[in-house]
């Protein structure tokens, strides 16, 4: 993968095969990293290619470690470099997501129909008080201590004429108020989480 | 035409700005003949007089009662300096800041005190959550920089005030 | 290539230029003073700081260190509004963290201290966030302060484009960014750091130091370490 | 399938597409794009495939995208060959066994059937439906799309997205195989740049002239990219291009490669469109499958493919150098320019970057050519622009217009306008860098100059509209809370600039403001936009800026008064209801003292808040209503009905004296100081009460006989017994009041009298001069204005009015004559020049007159009054009138037709508004509005003569009691503060303890609603029609507040 910093390799990158806190290394794990990195390396986009995809395959939907470092090594891209994209874009997690996830949308047309309040709201319900620095913050991700619900919030899910919109595991609703908001979060926390 | 009033308060500070102050050395006369220092830890007066012209503030607020003191300062003083990094920018005290005021209080008067380990709380007033310069409370007129401010920008500031002109100060750094 | 002469007018008067160069290098040639913090000889620059900001033609305002010179350019270095605008710049940088200079490691010879000064910052207007920041003690030899950390990038950039090893890059986003040394490990554990210290030395404030020196004491040697980017040739 | 090689293959394929967009037999299509699915379109889809499967139906059911209409979905398409195309809206699955059996027999099922479609000019093909179904509108007459143009959405809705066949068949490739054939790349070029086409991502950079770089780059690899992040919120027209036309983009792009030299395209897509991601994936295999891409292109020596690369969720990566920095597996961060990215970009190679809408105005502008482009749009700005019309208007959706069109169109005639009895207030064009622009600028032609003179850009076309429940200080702290959760960090301006900018608004919403902050707001957004590195800080504080210019009002509201009228800033109220009342009652706390069965409580607390409890328990306009958050839950509590049931218990009851004591003891020591009070109407009332209540020494000047203004000689018996009112004003004298009556200001005593007399003086002389209609008839005796007749029934002369009457006009006063009328035996008729819901009265009002027998002729504006020899009204003349464009009122001005109708009557009554009595107000020399009200300073009512305060109808023109009573309170404050030097209006009425705990359980039932008279009883006299709540109704009411004044 070249990048245009003309700077040296890593003198001593480490390969990835060290064991991270008590998780072995996985080798269906790696081997599908390699196949993905096979497929994208080199093309435009390949680092957020990879790790949407090592992502999308970890059941809890999270990236971790060692499997960064495997990356690391693989594609020659500094760790600190993919700390960094890790860390800049919305969609990677590093820490493990609850089984549902409640996306409340947080837009100008749901804002003006008052989602803050649906926000506010289920917030209440989950018992989730506000995390520290995140005072009035939109940009969160709070999962719940028993790992049953993730509450996210997104800038906008282009779905500005169903205003307010909350996604509960890739399913779109429209036209939420608390009531229903509860009622279909109570319909989530029924099913068995598969 | 009668002297002007000038007083001096410290509230969460080190003294040292005052001590920068006496360092004034023979410039103190010049002021001298200019202002009557009226109120000040100084000389021994008890209670913020009305009608001051002039106060030079040092020190962060930190306390309920810096901050009683602050507004009472300035409902009687025309002018209000603040001296000194900790009332311009809260300098060292502020270091507390970012540790919820109750777990301080625990650490230091409960778990770190080797003899009646206890918060003190008769005769102390309360801490407020956070030590903030003087003017997130109230307007502040001049600020003069410095741990502590140089002596020769302190007496370029007092002068100039006490003439009604706008000062020039010296090129004064934080810290 | 060769780079084609031409002259530009700053402030004024008309300065010979190199083609391609930038409106900061040519200034500062000439000996015209431009206030600046992320930019630092041999790094390639990435216009952050935005305190080199000058004006083009009495209009539109460009930052000095990556606008390059043209043929007939007019530039005024400094104005009212240049000046409140640079004010406000460091203003925000002394409200963003701890900056608490009388107990600072570098007080006295940090650069966005001396830039308070020169630009009249005598207090702030913004409300100090007081933000809760680590310290990284962890490196035998360095520090690492992030309460005194302005983003300013250069200890990024000297170790992946001077030392090569890109131990450093920035975390998070917007309010939220840090330095961050692989991936968020103590520095002591960053294996790929060669200890060499130019990031401390590239460092403009009291956010990397060297152990063992007391308040006031460190002085960095910016300079030797921009020598070396500048022979290294990197940033061309 | 054959890839295409030649003309030949490529005709035949289209051929066999038209033979799937219009089958040999009928065909249902069904919008299945993302916010159809949100909707339900999935479920409708399945119930009719099994429907066809089951009955083996010779039906071609299809998958297509959205048609635009967002508040009409789900949406279906039904096709019977030979008949137009019928678009069906809000189809639900169990619609569908209806649709396919009147299908069956040749029928469109007409309580869904919305609109048809005869032919369609997708500009790359033209096609025929058919004729047919005149009962059914032309899509284009509809209000949502007239004036639509659709250019970029010319297929959206009308093929389905994930079949090549259907958009070759409507015309798709052409464009690109025209291009290939001339082999002329730059003349192409030029046909751009003489279209005028401009980037439709924002900025609105020429798309020719930027093309044209790239072309002229020279390297071995050349990229163009296609910026589908999109993540302004409000905006999703990108979404929906992609998902319901993904080819339109392809051959954009294919033909931007050719004539740029490019050698590979790659669309850059938000993660969080999936359905937009698998569809465009899609079309791209099908492309290369069909030689469209890939290796040579159509058969000629032309290599080009196109990637997708789906975004991971950072806003900033919509400006050119993020998105390439995100490329190449960085941080989104933008980098400085230049060097701009068509001289190095991508790898360091020369690249050109469009947004998606861009690239789909290419094969249009190539086969129709430039001159038809520029003919659509403005001078400067040629073609359409597709918006997404959101927010608090009844019509939502996507709107492709031509450029210039001004915001009226949209709002009004394609959005319909606010909800029921909302106003809009303002529009937010262009999303995050975008701005708010006022009501007053609707006629704004939205194009790129335009906008951006008033301080917005058009940015994506995100359109908000906003009414006046949304707070402009609130949308300001949120812009800058996205743009601040957004920013990369790598710029001080836009890192922490934001940041503070967001404090100090934070501080706004919470009332701890100050001016100089405002001030600091203003300097420091100017700030992030002159210096920020990147199009998102330069752009970010341009919400901020234009809601500062434009609602400055708003600003102060929140700065000086704390107070967010909107009612959404929480920490400036202490609950929605208290915040909408002009009285600013503590609603809560009496509706928690009567649940505690406190009754005296209640009433004190109740007179302390409103001196006329009982009056305006039964006449107030009730905003209270529209803010109470129970209407989530059912319907608001009954506020009103509950305060004058507390009010009747005590003020017609034997327990009027120990409560008139227990008042009266409130009274706080006498201050020496005196207040005169100019009018005795519910303004002067109120002020009255609280100066008397704080100690001042005050006497109220009254011209008629009696205290109450309007409630004692407007407001008829039946809806304000006037023993009522009797009893608040002896409550109110009980306080040492005095009143002098007959004591007209102006001539039996002047102002200057005033000034000497007195400390200060408030003028609360109320409207109760009749607004004058020009004519002519008026001279005729049986012609009388509203507050004339009311005021003569209410002193007991009744007036002669014959058997029949009309009155004209639509307001409270309107409603009142004709009730008032029909007691009197009189046949009334009202007539009024727009419609039913434009009427200014309260709807209850409305409602009993028409039980009560009134009469009702709505659209019928006033011609002539024919009189007989002896000058007596023998008819009224109306003229018909249709509703013409929409007025500032947010409501359509009322044209009047050439049809007159003649309506016989003996009298008319003239109730078309009041104004304020000019004379005196001329006289008094006091600055005035033209309208001739009193100019007073926003904040403490003082008019332009120290010491004189003003408020009530004399200060906004007719308004009602409750808006007229605010402003007596409000006075009373701000007179004591002048009079005292101090604030001491806090604790008047405190003092109370009630519970503080969240209500366990609240009642489940719906609002309680007063008793009625039967229409016919209520017309034989004068009763009260309103019984009011019995003990059990108010108490329950009262247990069903919500409380939303305890927070956590």
């Amino acid at each position: 993968m070249n990048h245009p910093e003309p700077s040296l390799r890593n003198p001593s990158a480490r390969t990835g095969e060290t064991a991270a806190a008590g998780n072995p290394p996985d080798a269906a794990k790696y081997a599908f990293i390699n196949e993905v990195i096979a497929r994208v390396d080199g093309r435009p986009g390949a680092l957020l290619g990879i790790l949407e995809a090592v992502q999308e395959r970890n059941p809890r939907k999270y990236l971790c470690a060692d499997e960064l470092s495997y990356i690391a090594a693989k594609t020659n891209i500094p760790l600190s470099q993919i700390f960094s994209v890790v860390t800049f874009y919305a969609l990677f997690n590093r820490e493990p997501q609850g089984d549902h996830t409640i996306c409340i949308c947080r837009g100008t047309a749901c804002h003006t129909r008052g989602s803050r309040t649906l926000l506010e709201s289920l917030r209440l319900e989950l018992g989730m008080e506000e995390a520290p620095g995140q005072a009035g913050a939109d940009k969160l991700t709070l999962t719940t201590p028993d790992g049953k619900f993730t509450i996210r919030t997104v800038a906008c899910f282009g779905q500005c004429a169903l205003a307010p919109v909350v996604e509960l595991d890739h399913r779109i609703c429209g036209h939420m108020n608390e009531r229903a908001l509860a009622r279909e979060v109570d319909a989530l926390g029924q099913e068995r989480h598969e | 035409m009668s002297k002007l009033k000038l007083a001096t308060v410290w509230l969460d500070g080190c003294s040292g700005c005052h001590m920068s102050l006496l360092d004034l050395d023979e410039g103190i006369l010049t002021v001298a003949q200019q202002a009557d220092l009226v109120y000040s830890p100084l000389v021994d007066a008890t209670e913020f007089p009305a009608g001051v012209d002039v106060t030079l503030v040092e020190g962060a607020v930190s306390s309920q009662e810096d901050l009683s003191k602050l507004q009472t300062i300035r409902a009687r003083t025309r002018l209000l300096v603040s001296l000194g990094d900790c009332a311009v920018t809260a300098n060292v005290p502020s270091m507390r800041n970012t540790i919820p005021v109750q777990k301080l209080l625990q650490f230091i008067y409960v778990a770190g005190a080797d003899v009646n380990p206890a918060v003190p709380t008769q005769g102390v007033p309360a801490l407020l959550p956070q030590a903030r310069p003087l003017h997130d409370y109230v307007k502040v007129d001049f600020h003069l920089p410095g741990c502590p401010p140089r002596p020769d920008a302190i007496l370029a500031l007092l002068s100039a005030v006490l003439e009604g002109r706008a000062p020039k100060l010296p090129a004064v750094k934080f810290g | 290539m060769a780079q084609k002469k031409i002259s530009i007018r700053i402030d004024g008067e008309l300065v010979p230029a190199l083609e391609g160069k930038t409106i900061l290098e040519v200034a500062r040639g000439a000996g015209r003073r431009i206030p600046s913090l992320c930019h630092m000889d041999g790094l390639k620059d990435v216009g952050a700081c935005r305190l080199c900001i000058v004006a083009l033609n009495g209009g539109r305002l460009v930052p000095a260190c990556t606008t390059p010179v043209q043929e007939g350019l007019a530039v005024t270095t400094n104005s009212p509004e240049i000046a409140a605008y640079r004010r406000m710049i460091v203003e925000l940088l002394l409200v963003e963290r701890n900056h608490v200079c009388s107990v600072c490691v570098s007080n006295g010879h940090c650069e966005l201290q001396s830039l308070a000064t020169s630009l009249g910052v005598t207090s702030v207007r913004f409300r100090y966030r007081y933000p809760s920041l680590p310290l990284d003690l962890s490196q035998e030899r360095f520090v690492l302060d992030h309460n005194r950390c302005i983003l300013c990038s250069r200890c990024i950039r000297v170790c992946a484009e001077v030392e090569g090893a890109h131990v450093w890059d920035m975390m998070g986003r917007g309010i939220h960014s840090r330095v961050i040394s692989e991936l968020d490990q103590p520095w002591g554990e960053a294996s790929t750091c060669t200890n060499c210290g130019k990031c401390v030395q590239a460092c403009p404030t009291g956010a990397m130091a060297e152990k063992g020196w007391a308040v006031e004491e460190m002085v960095k040697r910016t300079a030797q370490v921009a020598g070396a980017a500048v022979r290294k040739g990197v940033s061309l | 399938m054959s890839r295409i090689e030649d003309i030949g293959i490529f005709n035949a394929m289209r051929e066999e597409g038209l033979a799937k967009v219009l089958p040999a037999m009928p065909r249902i299509a069904v919008g299945m794009g993302t916010c159809g699915r949100g909707n339900g379109a999935e479920g409708v889809y399945q119930a009719l495939s099994h429907a066809i499967d089951r009955d083996g139906l010779d039906i071609r059911l299809a998958a297509v995208g959205c048609f635009g209409a967002c508040s009409e979905e789900p949406l279906v398409s039904v096709w019977l060959p030979g008949q137009p195309l019928v678009i069906l809206r809000r189809v639900q699955a169990s619609d569908v066994e209806r649709i396919l059996n009147d299908l069956s027999r040749g029928r469109i099922t007409p309580d869904l059937a919305w609109c048809k479609i005869e032919e369609w000019d997708h500009i790359t093909a033209h096609l025929r439906y058919g004729q047919g179904f005149p009962e059914l509108p032309l899509w284009s007459e509809l209000p949502f799309f007239s004036g639509q143009k659709k250019i970029v959405l010319r297929n959206c809705g009308l093929i389905a997205p994930d079949d090549i066949d259907e958009y070759i068949a409507v015309g798709g490739y052409q464009a690109l195989y025209k291009v290939l054939i001339d082999g002329k790349p730059e003349s192409v070029i030029e046909q751009i740049k003489a279209s005028k086409l401009r980037g439709r991502g924002g900025a609105g950079y020429a798309t020719g002239i930027k093309w044209e770089f790239l072309a002229k780059a020279k390297d071995d690899r050349k990229y163009i990219i296609c910026n589908a992040d999109e993540g302004d919120p409000g905006a999703y027209m990108n979404r929906n291009e992609i998902e319901s036309d993904p080819h339109g983009l392809l051959e954009g792009m294919i033909i931007g490669g050719y004539v740029t030299g490019a050698s590979q395209g790659i669309v850059y897509v938000r993660a969080e469109y999936p359905l937009a991601v698998h569809h465009l994936a899609r079309a791209i295999d099908q492309a290369r499958e069909y030689g469209i891409l890939g290796a040579n292109i159509l058969g000629r020596p032309f290599h080009f493919d196109i990637e997708m690369v789906e975004g991971a969720g950072a806003f900033v990566c919509g400006e050119e150098t993020a998105l390439i920095a995100s490329l190449e597996g960085f941080s989104g961060r933008p980098r400085p320019r230049p060097p701009y990215p068509a001289q190095k970009g991508l790898q360091g190679k020369p690249t050109n970057i469009n947004n998606v809408e861009t690239w789909y105005n290419i094969a249009p502008i190539v086969l129709k050519g430039p001159a038809w482009f520029t003919e659509i749009g403005s001078t400067k700005s040629a073609g359409t622009k597709v918006f997404s019309l959101v927010g608090k208007v009844q019509n939502t959706g996507l709107v492709e217009m031509p450029l210039g069109t001004p915001l009226t169109k949209f709002v009004y005639d394609i959005g319909g306008g606010a909800a029921a009895g909302r106003t809009v207030k303002a529009v937010q064009t262009g999303g995050p860098s975008g701005g708010c622009i006022p009501h007053e600028m609707f006629d704004t032609a939205v194009d790129y100059e335009t906008l951006a003179q008033l301080g917005s850009i058009m940015g994506s076309g995100g359109m908000v509209v906003m009414d006046e429940d949304n707070c402009m200080v609130d949308i300001a702290r949120y812009f800058i809370e996205f743009t601040h959760s957004e920013s990369c960090g790598k710029c001080v301006p836009c890192r922490v600039g934001l940041d503070q900018a967001l404090e100090i608004l934070n501080g706004f919403t919470k009332g701890t403001g100050t001016a100089a902050q405002l001030t600091l707001l203003n300097e420091l957004g100017r700030m992030i936009r002159d210096t920020s590195l990147c199009g998102l800080g330069q752009t970010a504080p341009n919400p901020v800026l234009t809601t500062m210019r434009h609602f400055r009002h708003e600003f102060d509201d929140h700065i000086i008064a704390k107070r967010c009228r909107a009612g959404v800033c929480h920490s400036l109220a202490l609950s929605p209801c208290e915040n909408s009342c002009p009285l600013h009652m503590n609603i809560p706390r009496f509706l928690d003292l009567l649940k505690e069965g406190r009754a005296d409580d209640a009433f004190e607390a109740v007179f302390l808040d409103n001196p006329l409890p009982a009056s305006t328990g039964r006449v107030c306009q009730h905003p209270c209503d529209d803010r109470c958050r129970r209407q989530t839950v059912d319907s608001p509590v009954n506020m009103r009905e509950v305060h004058r049931f507390i009010a009747d218990a005590v003020l017609l009851t034997d327990r009027f004296e120990p409560l008139a004591a227990r008042i009266a003891a409130r009274k706080k020591a006498p201050t020496g100081k005196s207040v005169a009070v100019v009018g005795a109407g519910p303004a002067g009332l109120t002020a009255a009460f609280y100066l008397a209540l704080v100690g001042h020494d005050v006497t109220v000047f009254e011209n008629k006989a009696e205290a109450g203004g309007m409630l004692r000689y407007a407001i008829p018996e039946y809806r304000l017994p006037k023993r009522v009112l009797a009893q608040e004003v002896e409550l109110i004298r009980r306080l040492g009041v005095k009143f002098q009556f007959g004591a007209g200001v102006g001539s039996a005593i002047t102002l200057n009298e005033l000034d000497e007399g007195f400390d200060a003086v408030f003028l609360a002389i109320g409207t109760w001069k009749e607004s004058w209609v020009n004519l002519p008839g008026t001279e005729l005796k049986g012609v009388l204005p509203a507050l004339p007749f009311l005021e003569s029934v209410a002193t007991g002369t009744n007036p002669a009015l014959g058997r029949k009457m009309t009155v004209i006009g639509g307001g409270n006063a309107a409603v009142d004559s004709a009730r008032t009328a029909v007691r009197m035996g009189v046949d009334a008729t009202i007539v009024y020049r727009r419609e039913r819901k434009d009427m200014p009265a309260i709807k209850e009002e409305v409602d009993a007159a028409e039980q009560e027998g009134v009469k009702f002729l709505f659209l019928a504006a006033p011609h002539r009054i024919v009189g007989d020899a002896r000058g007596n009204v023998r008819a009224l003349e109306i003229a018909k009138t249709r509703l013409g464009q929409y007025d500032s009122s947010g409501r359509r001005k009322p044209v009047v037709t050439a049809e007159i109708v003649r309506l016989d009557c003996d009298a008319v009554v003239l109730a078309v508004g009041e104004t304020v009595d000019l004379d005196f107000a001329r006289a008094s020399g006091l600055t005035l509005r033209e309208a001739g009200t009193f100019v007073v300073d926003r904040f403490t009512l003082e008019t332009s003569r120290p010491n004189f305060f003003a408020g009530g109808d004399a200060i906004s023109g007719a308004s009602n009691v409750s808006n007229a009573m605010g402003f007596g309170k409000k006075a009373a404050r701000k007179i004591d503060e002048r009079l005292m030097g101090a604030k001491r209006f806090a604790g008047l009425a405190g003092g109370f303890q009630y519970s503080m705990e969240p209500p366990e359980t609240t009642s489940t039932s719906p609002r309680h609603r007063s008793a009625e008279l039967k229409p016919a009883v209520r017309v034989a006299g004068e009763d009260e029609v309103m019984v009011g709540l019995t003990d059990a109704e108010a108490g329950d009411e009262s247990c069903r507040c919500l409380r939303c004044d305890i927070r956590g």
